[in-house]
């Protein structure tokens, strides 16, 4: 297919991924972002989100991953066959799943790493920063501790700050949620919101918490061991009843309590 | 309802424990208790000191003040081995589990505790050795079984869906048969299928084994479902302690954590 | 007289540990900006006091020869990230170890494949006499070596605590993953550090050089190296100026005043032993960092 | 295609955690091992015997001590050198000074000298970790090696600094062919190697790698720090005991502490590394690939010794293999034990690419 | 018919300096006599080289792989201790001699204990007595030597160690004092060493030294200011490479030697002429020939040739084996005569070897050097048997116990 046909902002074209030259993961993945827009990656564990996002920000080859098949292009061009820092520098960033912060920096200094590959002054810095710290007030009360020391949440706050710090086009967000309190994770989503509306910024997120994440997201694709099985917009899918039962836990009447669930319910599966 | 859940008196009791890091201030001037059969949540924001609170209690972390009452013995200091041979089992937050090793393997080491034989019966890996390994096997096997991990029993950890790894790590709390099983943040990164098998389990086992679960959560669905009482911390003090209704009536909570959204 | 001897002795240990340290300062380099404990900085170390020579012996003058060199070592940084470093990204540590160990095979192999294998001396025209402070006396060419040392800690340690690219360099040894999902370059980074290190080991090359000669046996200074590393910290540069003081001073003083009542030549482990103590009281040795455990 | 459990059902948990349980596998270990014991000493020549198979399997089982303690207990160790020393002097003394005691038993007594030892220099290990360890292990390296030098007692005042082996013999038969010293040294080492097997899939192993992948979270299952890894020491240290007294003895025959320098101690870490730490299999894969590599180089550049300068070659071969290390290790950091996995993954499934 | 001799050469590594020198003069040897007289009586001389790296196990390896090619090897000479020392058992059992020119077990020149090794002309011990007569010359006769204080600095090894009992006997004999020091292997720090020397004081030091200690203590005693001509080492420090590698300081040290550099011999110049003119030279660079370790390796190709020689007598013009040549080791006799034939006088002193002598000289001569080169400050100094031989049979007479062997008796062959 030409490259330049494509509207979309990023457009993953039928990739197939394969861990150590044996582990088959992908079995032809497709999706697309539109610019300016919020996308949902929903699906069950190991379904492959994360192994998607990696792929797009080409970090799977550190993971003795391949792309074996298909093609990713950011606006119109090839990039499955980059390297990080050049995505980095068109606009494209991920946020890791499990927060991985570098745990011997302070804070802050984890926050300045993610400015890397800007070429700004010292001040233009310090207004990059002081956004964050708007952003995480919790963050400026620690800053000066060594990030391995903080909370489990608190380094998520890190991460995706840092991640804010290159000031992307695009953030490719691994399970955003995972572990922060509940009102820490509307802030998150109300902050990936902000930065989609005022600042234009793309967002991909892959996104256990289907609940919020088809709150704030324009669209949604849902991922089954591999492959695509489901997309569409955010309010078609929450009004699924497939989506209902296994993602938002929504029986034909309303929430279930967690303790009523029941045992032997059979799961349903699509076929792909 | 099964006799086990009838809750019966204080197992685990913590009076007033304080710790601090250099100048961070995890926990200060906490108490509280765990009664025996109970599920007891701990919640509050992210920092707020629980994960802290589960290390002060299986002793990873010793506290500057305070002391930790188990089954009337009281201790200040005590490290982590002690605390597993007395019943005290966990998972953890960010998964801890053997990378290098099988699924299979992870939660046989949770049952080490239980084998006697010595190094030079294993060197011939006869007797008592063989019979203990089945065994075992026999056990860990009824937990794999339990969890409906069968299908990844001999794959490595490391290459598991984060899920799963939270599931084997919870296998692998199991394979000791505690009495007191400390969960934290089990359910991080489920989806709410997910989450509902998880529930399942952990009501499963305080029901059929009446272990006692210390449980943290941030997803308040799941909490005030499952637990019997809810503790609340918030910046290492507590600041709520009572049942789930009583919490989420509690002004001070829903200021600090639950925000306006429940 | 014998507290004239003592001082003597202190000031010669002294000076010694720092040329310990120069070697040191290698190491460090590379373990903190890439996580990696390289066992190739002796080979580093030959290879480049190997060139050096080499290079005046066709007649090149010296500061020539020495950009030269200097130019080399560069190169081979880079190469060696390109082939050994770039495809292991990511790798646990004791397989990056283990590549360095097959690189120093490599590099000993080549430079006396290049250079040949005969033994070279080499004059830095700082003649060794000693001169004489009150009976004490002191080797000018120490006193340089310790002023070289001196000065490379310093920029090094500024270099690591004050640059953009200090902090990069401590991300990347941190989590070699999350630092390219930042847009850490690994491959410029890596290139420069090996670089820097290439250019550690050509002046800790000529010092030790001029004074064993430039032999294959140069690659054995590195066992002087490590005791220091390890009371320093891997991870610290003033560390290793500091580890090498004590360590200097430590074996001297023991093996003049210790040394008899065990029939001396104690000197090649009692470093060892000592660092070890510290080590029981500091686990990442006095300056290093501490190494995180969260549950 | 050939290769598949399929059809192969285990009906037993003892079955299931057998070693091999694969009948091909089982069939391939007879084959190996009735090579090893029937067919080599009739056929071999001196030269394979004792010129590259005892040093093989001297080595290897070192190896096997050090990834015991490295491997699987994840204490990284440079002194397996020193320990080896230990086994050796030992084992010359007790039957120096206990005249008529059997060789296998001083051999034995050796390693237990070395893993008494390996004990004492382990205690640091409870708070020292990592390179750090590594580094700290070299004090057991020079402290031990000194002490042999220094020390005539040691080497019954010989002149030169050196133990002699005296005539050996086992159970009455004399070892002093080739045949026989193979024969000897193949049997101590598949019979440890089934009890490193065996140590490896039982509790201790478990506990052992517990504490290599993640130290906090063993000791909150309840395995004490302390006792396993001084354990892992002092078995680690015993096999490189044994090694060390085999080395001295059916090896060498005459030595001095140098035998037993810090280049021995990598020599064995590079076994283990390039081999595949914390596999029993790697051991042997890492110690054929350490000592046979540089051999078959130096045989292949035999071939062009009159076209090209000794001289060169002999650097280009050091050059291959220092290249041939990296070229492995990018193919398969694990090691070649991990690279030999793969290889039965895909041939399990093959013609099928997964 | 060919005579096959091997060549366990070290040319990678620390000691590659060295041993690519010595066996390309022993090599050059060898095609040297090819070239001239066709072999040794109509027998072709062939050899095989093999990297031993001078580790022992590769040392082992390369015995075992040369030890039965071609016919058989005649002899090994493998130019480091702990190799020999490996070997010694095999060889026994395989009955091919080991020549330790030099080096190796002094005690091994005993034949009745050591059948197959052959410290050709001189052993450790022998010179170890001869440094401390040369040291009598320098202070006008022996008896001047006491009272006199002397530091014998010694690597820190068996092989450091060695002469640690020779020399305290020598200096019983003689009265002076003497101070041992050690230096922790590989030497490559002697500050404090040289320090304590500073405050002993002494008159000399004798040098046990090795590899990168040579420059390494020259270098310190520059800086210590002790003076290099009262410096005084054993062979293994008497090449060029361990001066030149310590520069300037070097000037005016003295070393023993038991073959002397230079072109000047006859031998020396037909292999230029002959091996080199054909372009058949072993070594890559023609401006090493004559230096003390291609001498010392032409040396050694001599005193192998001249060994199948005298074999040959016994046994007849044909390919002989280890055995036999062991026999003619033994009956070695290079008198003034047949060195004047080879072109080798004053190179190496004469040797006559016999079943109870392996040694067969005992000779030493000390060189000094100038900066650029070595040149001879004494004549061939004689062991003072009166101080080895009594050692050398304890010694033995240990050895043979632990081995629970008996001694050969000499009388009885011939
Ligand atoms: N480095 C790896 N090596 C081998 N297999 C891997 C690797 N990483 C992931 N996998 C496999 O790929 C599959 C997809 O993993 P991935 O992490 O993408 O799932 P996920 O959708 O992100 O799940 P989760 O929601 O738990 O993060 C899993 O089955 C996992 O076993
Ligand atoms: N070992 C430690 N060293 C220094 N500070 C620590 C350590 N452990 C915890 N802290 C600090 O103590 C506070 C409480 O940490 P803790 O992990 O208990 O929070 P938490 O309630 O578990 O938060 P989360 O829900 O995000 O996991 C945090 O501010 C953290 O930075
Ligand atoms: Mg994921
Ligand atoms: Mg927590």
């Amino acid at each position: 297919m030409q490259a330049t046909a494509t509207p979309y902002l990023l457009s993953v074209n039928n990739i197939e991924v394969i861990y150590n030259h044996v582990i088959l993961v992908l079995k032809g993945v497709s999706l697309d972002v539109p610019e300016g827009q919020i996308v949902a990656l929903l699906g069950a564990n190991g379904a492959g989100k994360s192994t998607t996002l990696k792929a797009i920000s080409s970090l799977l080859r550190s993971e003795r991953g391949d792309i074996t098949k298909g093609t990713i292009e950011y606006r119109g061009q090839r990039i499955d066959n980059g390297t990080p820092d050049q995505l980095v520098k068109q606009g494209v960033i991920q946020v890791m799943e499990g927060r991985h912060c570098f745990g011997h920096l302070t804070v802050e200094e984890n926050l300045l790493t993610g400015a890397y590959t800007r070429a700004i002054s010292r001040s233009e810095i310090k207004l990059a920063l002081e956004r964050i710290y708007h952003y995480f007030p919790r963050l400026k009360t620690r800053r000066q501790s060594q990030a391995g020391y903080t909370s489990g949440g608190e380094q998520q706050m890190v991460a995706i700050g840092r991640a804010m710090m290159a000031d992307p086009k695009m953030i490719l967000l691994d399970e955003p949620s995972m572990g922060l309190a509940p009102q820490i994770v509307e802030e998150i989503f109300e902050i990936v919101r902000e930065l989609n509306q005022q600042e234009n910024v793309s967002f991909l997120l892959a996104e256990q918490n289907t609940n919020v994440a088809l709150r704030y997201a324009h669209y949604g694709y849902i991922l089954e061991n591999g492959r695509v099985v489901m997309d569409g917009s955010a309010d078609e899918l929450r009004s699924n009843e497939d989506v209902k039962e296994f993602y938002l836990g929504l029986g034909g009447e309303g929430r279930k309590s967690f303790r009523e669930v029941k045992h032997y319910r059979r799961r349903k599966r699509w076929l792909a | 309802m099964n006799p086990h859940r009838k809750i019966g008196d204080v197992i685990l009791q913590a009076e007033a424990i304080s710790l601090s890091f250099g100048g961070v201030k995890a926990l200060t001037n906490i108490s509280l208790e765990v009664r025996e059969h109970e599920v007891l949540s701990i919640i509050g924001p992210n920092g707020a000191g629980k994960s802290s609170m589960l290390n002060v209690i299986n002793g990873v972390y010793h506290p500057q003040q305070g002391r930790v009452i188990y089954r009337g013995e009281a201790r200040s200091k005590m490290r982590p081995h002690e605390a597993a041979r007395q019943g005290i089992a966990r998972t953890f937050q960010n998964i801890a589990l053997f990378k290098g090793m099988s699924v299979l393997d992870n939660i046989m080491t949770g049952r080490n505790l239980k084998m006697r034989s010595n190094f030079i019966q294993q060197a011939l890996y006869w007797g008592r050795t063989q019979r203990e390994e089945i065994a075992n096997r026999e056990q860990v096997e009824k937990i794999i079984d339990f969890l409906e991990i069968q299908h990844i029993r001999k794959t490595p950890v490391g290459r598991l869906p984060y899920g799963l790894q939270k599931r084997v790590e919870l296998a692998r709390a199991l394979a000791a048969e505690p009495t007191l099983l400390l969960l934290d943040e089990p359910m991080a990164g489920m989806n709410v299928e997910e989450k509902q098998d998880m529930c399942r389990f952990i009501l499963d086992v305080n029901d059929e084994f009446g272990t006692t679960i210390v449980l943290i959560e941030h997803d308040m669905g799941v909490v005030m479902d499952i637990s019997d009482r809810v503790v609340v911390l918030d910046y290492g003090k507590k600041i709520g302690d009572g049942t789930p209704d009583e919490i989420r009536g509690n002004a001070d909570v829903i200021a600090a954590y639950l925000g306006t959204s429940h | 007289m014998e507290w004239q001897f003592f001082l003597e002795v202190l000031v010669g240990g002294l000076l010694a540990g720092v040329m310990y340290s120069l070697v040191a300062l290698g190491f460090v380099l590379i373990y903190k900006a890439s996580g990696v404990f390289n066992f190739a900085q002796g080979a580093m170390v030959l290879f480049a006091a190997l060139s050096f020579v080499s290079i005046q012996a066709m007649g090149v003058p010296f500061w020539l020869a020495l950009l030269l060199t200097l130019a080399l070592m560069v190169l081979l940084g880079v190469g060696i990230e390109r082939v050994v470093l770039r495809p292991l990204v990511n790798q646990p540590p004791i397989t990056l170890f283990m590549a360095t160990i097959g690189l120093s095979f490599f590099l000993e192999g080549l430079a006396q494949m290049v250079w040949g294998t005969d033994v070279h001396g080499l004059e830095l025209g700082i003649a060794d006499e000693p001169f004489d402070v009150g009976g004490v006396f002191i080797s000018k060419f120490d006193l340089f070596a310790a002023a070289v040392g001196g000065t490379l800690v310093a920029l090094l340690a500024l270099f690591f605590s004050k640059t953009k690219l200090g902090r990069a360099l401590r991300a990347v040894a941190d989590d070699h993953q999350a630092a390219m999902s930042v847009g850490i370059p690994l491959k410029h980074i890596w290139a420069i550090v090996w670089g820097v290190a290439g250019f550690v080991a050509l002046v800790a090359g000529l010092l030790w050089g001029s004074r064993l000669g430039v032999q294959f046996a140069l690659t054995l200074v590195v066992l002087k190296a490590l005791p220091v590393l390890i009371l320093g910290g891997f991870t610290s540069v003033p560390g290793a100026i500091i580890g090498g003081l004590i360590i200097g001073a430590g074996e001297k003083l023991a093996e003049v005043y210790l040394g008899p009542f065990v029939g001396g030549g104690i000197e090649n482990w009692f470093p060892y032993m000592l660092a070890l103590l510290f080590l029981l009281v500091r686990p990442e040795g006095l300056f290093g960092e501490k190494h995180i455990e969260r549950v | 295609m050939f290769y598949r459990e399929s059809g192969q059902f285990k009906s037993s948990y003892a079955a299931d955690s057998a070693i091999l349980t694969i009948a091909q596998d089982r069939l391939f270990i007879a084959a190996l091992l009735a090579l090893a014991f029937v067919v080599l000493p009739g056929l071999g020549s001196d030269y394979l015997l004792s010129g590259i198979l005892i040093p093989f399997l001297i080595l290897s089982l070192a190896a096997l001590g050090l990834n015991i303690l490295t491997g699987y207990a994840g204490q990284l160790s440079l002194g397996s050198a020193a320990f080896m020393a230990v086994g050796a002097f030992a084992t010359y003394n007790f039957m120096l000074r206990m005249p008529g005691m059997p060789l296998l038993l001083a051999i034995f007594l050796g390693g237990l000298m070395a893993a008494l030892v390996g004990v004492a220099f382990g205690l640091p290990s409870l708070r020292i970790k990592g390179f750090y360890l590594a580094v700290a292990t070299l004090a057991a390296q020079f402290f031990i090696e000194w002490v042999f030098t220094k020390f005539g007692w040691f080497t019954n005042y010989s002149s030169s600094g050196v133990i002699s082996a005296p005539p050996m013999q086992v159970f009455g038969i004399a070892i002093d062919t080739p045949a026989s010293k193979y024969l000897l040294t193949l049997s101590i080492v598949a019979l440890m190697a089934l009890a490193a097997k065996n140590m490896a899939r039982a509790s201790i192993g478990r506990a052992w790698m517990a504490i290599r992948d993640m130290d906090v979270a063993a000791e909150v299952i309840g395995i004490p720090m302390l006792r396993t890894k001084l354990l892992a020491f002092a078995i680690s240290s015993f096999y490189c005991g044994v090694a060390g007294a085999l080395y001295a003895f059916v090896l060498l025959g005459t030595v001095d502490a140098q035998a037993f320098d810090l280049h021995r101690s990598f020599q064995v870490l590079f076994m283990i590394i390039v081999g595949g730490v914390g596999s029993i299999l790697g051991s042997f894969l890492g110690a054929a690939f350490i000592v046979l590599l540089p051999i078959c180089l130096n045989l292949l550049g035999q071939a062009f010794h009159d076209t090209i300068s000794t001289q060169f070659l002999a650097n280009l071969e050091m050059m291959l293999f220092g290249g041939l290390i990296i070229f492995f290790l990018i193919v398969e950091p694990h090691g070649l034990a991990r690279l030999w996995q793969i290889a039965k993954e895909k041939l399990r499934v093959w013609p099928f690419p997964h | 018919a060919d005579q096959f001799i091997p060549i366990p050469s070290y040319r990678v590594g620390a000691y590659a300096s060295g041993g690519a020198k010595f066996y390309g003069g022993m090599i050059d040897y060898l095609n040297y006599v090819n070239m001239k007289e066709g072999g040794v009586g109509g027998v072709k001389l062939t050899y095989e080289e093999c990297e031993t790296e001078y580790k022992n196990d590769r040392g082992v390896e390369c015995y075992e792989r040369l030890k039965a090619k071609n016919g058989g090897a005649s002899a090994f000479n493998f130019m480091s201790t702990g190799i020999t020392y490996a070997t010694m058992d095999r060889a026994e059992k395989d009955k091919i001699p080991l020549m330790t020119m030099g080096f190796g077990r002094a005690d091994a020149q005993d034949g009745r204990a050591f059948k197959y090794v052959f410290p050709l002309i001189t052993s450790y011990w022998s010179q170890a007595t001869a440094k401390v007569q040369f040291l009598g010359q320098r202070v006008g006769g022996m008896q001047n030597l006491k009272g006199k204080k002397i530091v014998n600095l010694y690597h820190g090894s068996a092989y450091g160690k060695e002469t640690i009992p020779v020399l305290d006997a020598m200096a019983k004999k003689y009265g002076f004092e003497l101070q041992h020091v050690e230096v922790p292997a590989p030497g490559t720090e002697q500050q404090s060493q040289w320090l304590e020397i500073r405050r002993a004081r002494p008159d000399f030091v004798l040098l046990r030294s090795w590899g990168v200690m040579t420059p390494a203590a020259l270098k310190s005693a520059q800086k210590v200011g002790f003076p290099r001509e009262n410096i005084v080492a054993n062979w293994w420090g008497g090449s060029e490479e361990d001066a030149i590698a310590a520069g300037d300081a070097a000037k005016g040290y003295i070393a023993g030697s038991f073959a002397l550099d230079g072109r000047q011999f006859p031998v020396i110049q037909n292999i230029e002429k002959t091996v080199y003119g054909a372009g058949k030279g072993n070594l890559s660079d023609k401006g090493f020939i004559g230096t003390v370790n291609y001498n010392r390796g032409v040396v050694s190709g001599i005193l192998m040739v001249e060994a199948i020689r005298a074999a040959q007598k016994k046994y007849g013009a044909k390919t002989l084996n280890g055995d036999q040549i062991r026999w003619g080791m033994e009956n070695l006799n290079i008198d003034a005569k047949r060195q004047q034939e080879l072109g080798v006088t004053d190179m190496f002193p004469q040797v006559k070897t016999s079943c109870q002598n392996h040694e067969g000289s005992g000779y030493t001569r000390f060189m000094q050097w100038d900066g650029k080169d070595w040149k001879p400050v004494s004549g061939w100094i004689k062991a003072d048997t009166g101080v080895t031989l009594p050692l050398i049979k304890a010694s033995v007479d240990k050895y043979s116990q632990e081995k629970s062997m008996k001694l050969r008796d000499c009388a009885a062959e011939k």
